[in-house]
């Protein structure tokens, strides 16, 4: 493992991270409580606490290219069990903001996958329709035959309408997604730009 | 008794893998007097994926609902799914924090203009309604049923924001289903986090968590699970079959919404309670009601 | 802002601090052991207690160029002398309420408690008060102050 | 008059950020200034020697140092000007330190502001009047208020200075927690072998007035002339009877009631002696649960009481002790640790605190020192610690370090060890806290020799599965999530201020903290006094600590205590209001908002006036704020004092 080159941890990462969250991360004093408590990790690269470690020291890239971020399931127990009344499962939320911004995560990653393909199928609804976003996620995810078996009771008991539910202000619902797209464009516009400037890496 | 009047966000899967809920949940509610105006032509709440994209645009789609739910004059919805409550009840928390309705506001070009809540059909039917008013409109006591509760992650967590119930050791669905005569176990794992949408982007997350609750409930000796969350009963239903293969066990325990049980005791016809959707039989477990153990063993 | 003393560059202003000596003196000087940055336009008088505050000692100096008066005792239920802060919270409270009617902005006074324990809490206090001060200004000089039977209420 | 001013440096410490030099100048121009100076160090004997000498030579009458806080140097500076031979009273302080030069780094406005604050204090000065304080005398006998280890300890060393002691205890055994202890680490004593002994020794000291089972109802007075009214509860049994036999405890037929001494882990009878070493060793009636005081049938430990000592129609009764120093001893309690829902919040039986555990491990405890779990009695083989439970936790509003957990859970898990040698502990800690002598030692034997698994993370949840535990906390060293299926969950639950500690400190006028602490007169250098004269502190009261610091205090508040009392008599403080006769309309407000009666009506001449009690007055000043005709003012506070203070300020 590399070193971690304290004087050159990213403090704007930090800055972000907390005025996205509104939570002070200075005050994870490293109990553990967090990862004590989640269910989900078993699947992590960092553990909870790590993650919030890694914060506190501007390690950005690590924070977001690890797989924990996406991992999380925000059951919240982290949040509810703090000692110092941090909301762990929100500076997550906002961590897996940033690296889906930065473009991590990647096209085989299962769970930004589904979450594209389920507000896919919100967009061009105004509601989510689970045929079609199974469909959507299990091509896109290329994994077409996991949870095949599942489908034949499941429409035959009628639970998985072939068709979606469309409601008549979709297009004022798709109207949202496309003023945030933009936003969204045109911030990372704006971050390209800056990036330019040369600035202070976190290896 | 006085007719309650909310405005009702039935939620996507109600017409889809949780239909059985969204049914039995407005059959419950007419019986004791809860009445649901749906909010006209609402849209998905986002759910997880929303929340996990950014929270502005979460709360945008919530937003949206409350800009319908205006045009009804009621200021409280309710919902009976934990993740469009969750959703929707943090959209309303984050709008209060210092220019983030703005930010919201841009995306819908609604800004709200009432002051908007949203809770539970369960905190509805456990606090205004209460147990013991439960209680009184049974018809067929469901006794001789063990069931276990299961409250998933979302309802009441964390206590601080959600303000419903014990957030580490809830009892409104233990304290329904023993008004309604089932013999209601403790189950230790009762909050613990099934994996939730993670089971699509990959089963064997929700089965390495659900399969735990189900072995614990079996062990327990329960007939039973009782749910409250569409997502906890896909997992533990629908997926149990998953869950049992990868754990190599071969668990049958029915789950049932605890409005399908409710609306049971009070006698409403089981059409409308919609049993047959579920994936595990209750029919085992169904034919137990009214019987002491020894009846049920012969 | 004495006569020894003139150049402040217009920064500071005239903040008058009543302060127990038990408590929120203590409390000052537990901020100052802490080395809790603050302000520097306010000027403590140590009192034995916030009982002791008279009134008048606040029109003076509101009425003499102040543009500012602190009063800060021990918590209620913490008097060193059992009582004195209930005394003294009940005359601040009407006091304050009056001082509209003297043409003062009753927002250049402010009561408050702090213990000789609460350093942090002094500097928030110092730090707030100040700023609520710098806020509103410089106060209009008002020359010799009258005699005002709005003080005898206070003190009973 | 004729004013000397100095200017001290402290070193760095103000000449840093104040022109200590500019502030003397300033100082030389103000009103009836003879001299100014700034000085290095005011308060270290050349700096009082050269205060001296200006006193007689530029033949001041008053002085103004500008230093520290006059909290600090007050009283050196006054017995500075006092041996030049000026009153004592004649000397004021300008706090250019913790409220200048401490606070903000511009040179120029703290120069500014120090000038200011002289200014204030000259002018406050010249307005001084000399003072003469009364000799007043004093109780040579001192209250202690607990009777835990640090009460004991005062009260035997206030007892060996040849003090008369009363001792107040609220249960009806004084040991304090001490006593539920079995063994202390580091050196695995056995707690009663070494209290026991002082126990006795307060029991047979003939200087020491015991009283257990009784409270301070209220307390009035001052220094070395405070009256304390004390409650004695009534334990249903006369006491000067009572042999401690221990028949009627063997007879009393409800054996169900809470046993308090063994922190609920067994039950007593309704009538009951403590534990076997109880000082004094006399039976107690609960009376929550007597079936004769409850609904009148029983009464069998009246038959077989041997020397007639039970009375069921005992009532509460209250003796007044005149004191002239109180040690106030009161220790600690434990926090409700059920605010930890996560952790069973007591629905699982199997899940204990550490006193609990002590009671389990001690040979005089209900299992007899078998470790045996309350849900079946079976003995544990995985016992899980859980450190830090209602300590350093913001969520619950207890973010301090209860600062013995970390040592009684190693020690435990030592005994552990020792009571079940194919048993296997772990602990779950955050940080461990052993700075003692021969304390961090102790936490590394029972990892290294007696093998306890130590794990650094806390527990999130504990999850009953059958007759097990499910411990799911996190190794944050391995980067892990940990899970344990344990027999038994003993939880080291921290310290809060004993329950009743504010209420005590309003009846003695001392100050407590947030959490209910007492205040110490000073952090670093008052560790056992108060800010009331005459009051002292020793043990867990004034924060949590151990035994042996418990100890030490409690030596040092009787050092202290012992130190006051030996003279015959105390000086008072002459700075108390006095009314000028002349304007005084004997209105009455005054007297009747005295918090202390120190002024009374009094008859002159047909006319009614008021009166003040030197030696009852405390100088608040309440009078003084309160007298609609000014007639009564508290000497060096005022009305003309406080108004010029304010004038230097404000007048352009």
């Amino acid at each position: 493992m590399e070193p971690i080159q304290l004087g050159r941890g990213d403090t704007e990462f930090i800055r972000k991270v907390e005025e996205e969250s509104r939570q002070v991360v200075k005050k994870c004093y490293q109990c553990g409580n967090c990862t004590a408590g989640c269910p989900m990790s078993f699947s992590y690269d960092y553990t909870a606490n790590q993650l919030m470690r890694l914060i506190q020291l501007g390690q950005r890239e690590r924070v977001l290219k690890s797989r924990a971020v996406w991992m999380c399931v925000t059951c919240e127990t982290c949040t509810t069990r703090c000692p110092n009344e941090i909301d762990v499962a929100r500076v997550l939320d906002v961590c897996r903001h940033m690296a889906r911004k930065a473009g991590y995560g990647g096209v085989f990653n299962n769970m930004r996958v589904f979450a594209d393909s389920f507000l896919q199928t919100v967009r061009w609804n105004g509601k989510s329709h689970e045929l079609g976003l199974m469909a959507l996620f299990k091509m896109r995810a290329m994994k077409p035959f996991s949870d095949l078996s599942l489908a034949p009771s499941m429409l035959l008991k009628g639970k998985l309408p072939y068709l979606p539910h469309r409601i008549k202000g979709r297009s004022e619902v798709a109207g949202i997604f496309k003023r945030f797209s933009e936003q969204q464009l045109k911030e990372l516009h704006a971050q390209t730009t800056d990036d330019k400037k040369p600035a202070g890496g976190d290896k | 008794m006085a007719e309650k009047t909310f405005a009702y966000y039935p939620g996507c899967s109600g017409a889809g893998t949780s239909i059985e809920y969204d049914k039995s949940n407005r059959a419950v509610c007419e019986e004791l007097g809860i009445k649901l105006v749906d909010i006209p032509d609402w849209n998905c709440c986002g759910s997880t994926p929303a929340h996990q994209v950014d929270h502005v645009l979460s709360a945008a789609l919530g937003a949206r609902n409350f800009a319908q739910a205006e045009q009804l004059g009621l200021d409280t919805i309710i919902t009976p799914c934990p993740a469009c409550l969750k959703n929707q009840h943090n959209a309303l928390e984050h709008m209060e924090e210092p220019g983030f309705a703005e930010r919201v506001n841009e995306l819908t070009r609604r800004p709200l203009t009432r002051k908007h809540s949203i809770k539970s059909v369960l905190q509805v039917i456990l606090e205004d309604i209460t147990p013991e008013e439960v209680a009184k409109h049974v018809k067929t006591p469901l006794s001789g049923i063990k069931i276990v509760p299961y409250y998933g992650c979302l309802m009441n967590r964390p206590g601080k924001s959600m303000k419903f119930d014990d957030d580490e050791n809830p009892m409104a669905l233990d304290r329904l289903m023993a008004a309604i005569g089932c013999e209601v176990l403790d189950f230790p794992l009762k909050q613990d986090c099934c994996g939730g949408a993670a089971g699509v982007a990959d089963n064997k997350v929700t089965s390495r968590l659900s399969g735990r609750h189900l072995q614990v409930a079996n062990h327990l000796g329960a007939d039973a699970m009782v749910v409250a969350c569409p997502l906890c009963q896909m997992n533990m239903d629908m997926r149990q079959a998953q869950a049992n293969a990868y754990y190599g066990t071969s668990i049958k325990l029915p789950v049932f919404y605890y409005t399908q049980l409710m609306g049971l005791a009070f006698g409403i016809d089981k059409s409308r309670l919609a049993l047959n959707k579920l994936i595990v039989d209750p029919a085992p477990v169904l034919a137990k009601i009214g019987k002491s153990a020894e009846e049920a063993q012969a | 802002m004495s006569v020894l003393n003139e150049s402040n560059n217009g920064k500071e202003l005239r903040i008058v601090g009543f302060l127990c000596n038990w408590c929120s003196y203590g409390g000052a000087d537990t901020a100052g052991v802490g080395r809790f940055t603050q302000p520097t336009d306010l000027r403590i008088v140590r009192l034995p207690c916030s009982g002791r505050v008279n009134p008048l000692f606040i029109v003076k100096a509101l009425l003499n160029g102040a543009d500012g008066v602190l009063v800060s005792g021990c918590h209620p239920r913490d008097c060193h002398y059992a009582e004195g802060n209930f005394y003294a919270r009940r005359r601040l409270e009407v006091f304050k309420r009056l001082l509209p009617t003297l043409g003062i902005d009753p927002r250049r006074f402010e009561y408050t408690w702090v213990s000789a324990s609460e350093g942090q809490r002094w500097q928030k206090v110092v730090s707030e008060f100040t700023q609520q001060v710098h806020a509103l200004g410089p106060a209009k000089f008002v020359a010799d102050a009258p005699e005002f039977d709005v003080l005898k209420v206070c003190a009973e | 008059m004729r004013i000397g001013v100095f200017i001290c440096h402290c070193g760095s410490n103000i000449a840093g950020t104040v022109d200590v030099a500019q502030v003397a100048a300033n100082a030389a121009k103000m009103p009836d200034v003879a001299f100014a100076v700034d000085t290095m160090y005011a308060c270290s004997e050349p700096g009082q020697q050269a205060i001296e000498e200006a006193v007689k030579q530029h033949k001041l009458t008053g002085v103004v140092v500008a230093s520290c806080s006059p909290r600090m140097h007050e009283p050196t500076f006054r017995r500075a000007v006092e041996r030049a031979g000026l009153n004592r009273y004649m000397i004021e302080m300008a706090n250019i330190r913790e409220q200048v030069s401490w606070i903000g780094k511009d040179k120029e406005a703290n120069t500014r502001k120090a000038t200011d604050l002289v200014h204030m204090a000259v002018e406050k000065l010249r307005l001084n009047r000399v003072l003469i304080p009364k000799q007043i005398p004093v109780t040579r006998k001192v209250l202690v208020v607990g009777g835990g280890v640090a009460g004991i300890q005062a009260a035997l060393d206030c007892a060996e200075g040849g003090m008369e002691v009363v001792m107040v205890e609220r249960e009806p055994s004084i040991g304090g927690k001490m006593s539920k202890l079995d063994k202390t680490f580091p050196t695995i004593d056995c707690s009663s072998c070494v209290l026991g002994p002082k126990m006795v020794d307060v029991a047979q000291n003939d200087h020491i007035d015991l009283f257990t089972y009784s409270e301070v109802e209220s307390i009035t007075g001052y220094v070395g002339n405070f009256e304390v009214t004390i409650r004695k509860k009534a334990p249903y049994v006369d006491w000067e009877k009572c042999t401690g036999c221990g028949i009627c405890t063997e007879k009393c037929p409800n054996k169900k009631s809470f046993d308090r001494h063994n922190e609920g882990m067994g039950t007593t009878t309704s009538i009951n002696i403590p534990f076997p070493q109880a000082i004094p060793k006399k039976a107690t009636i609960n009376a929550a649960t007597c079936r004769k005081l409850v609904d009148g049938k029983c009464g069998v430990c009246a038959k077989v009481c041997p020397s007639g000592a039970i009375n069921y129609e005992q009532e509460d009764e209250l003796v007044t002790v005149k004191v002239g120093a109180v040690v106030a001893a009161t220790g600690y309690d434990f926090m409700d640790w059920t605010v930890y829902r996560e952790y069973g919040a007591g629905r699982y039986k199997d899940v204990i605190t550490s006193l609990q555990y002590e009671r389990l491990l001690s040979a005089s405890g209900p299992t007899e020192g078998h470790i045996k779990r309350p849900s079946d009695g079976k003995e544990p083989k995985n016992i899980v610690f859980i450190q830090c439970v209602g300590s350093r936790d913001v969520s619950i509003g207890r973010p301090y370090c209860s600062g013995f957990c970390c040592m009684y859970t190693a020690k435990q898990a030592i005994l552990t060890k020792d009571h079940i040698p194919d048993s296997q502990s772990y602990v779950f800690y955050m940080d461990i806290r052993s700075p003692g002598k021969a304390y961090d030692e102790f936490t590394r034997r029972a990892q290294e020799e007696y093998g306890a698994q130590y794990l650094r993370g806390r527990v999130s949840t504990i999850v009953p599965l059958g007759d097990k535990l499910l411990v799911r906390g996190a190794d944050t060293l391995a980067g892990q999530q940990v899970e344990i299926e344990a027999d038994l969950v003993v939880l080291a639950v921290g310290g809060e201020a004993a329950h009743g500690a504010p209420q005590l400190a309003e009846k003695l006028r001392i100050s407590y903290d947030s959490y209910g602490f007492f205040m110490e007169g000073h952090v670093k250098l008052k560790p056992v006094e108060t800010n009331t004269a005459g009051v002292f502190l020793a043990g867990a009261c004034q924060g949590l600590k151990d035994i042996p610091a418990s100890v030490a205090q409690g030596s040092a508040a009787a050092a202290k205590a012992l130190g006051l009392l030996s003279k015959d008599t105390l000086e008072s403080d002459p700075q108390t209001a006095s009314v000028d006769l002349k304007r005084c309309v004997g209105c009455g407000k005054c007297w009747n908002v005295c918090p202390f009666g120190a002024i009374r009506e009094m008859d002159m001449r047909g006319q009614i006036k008021a009166e003040v009690l030197e030696a009852v007055c405390q100088g608040c000043g309440l009078c003084n704020a309160t007298c609609p005709q000014g007639a009564i003012q508290l000497s060096h506070f005022t009305d003309n004092q406080v108004l010029a203070e304010v004038e230097a300020l404000c007048r352009c």
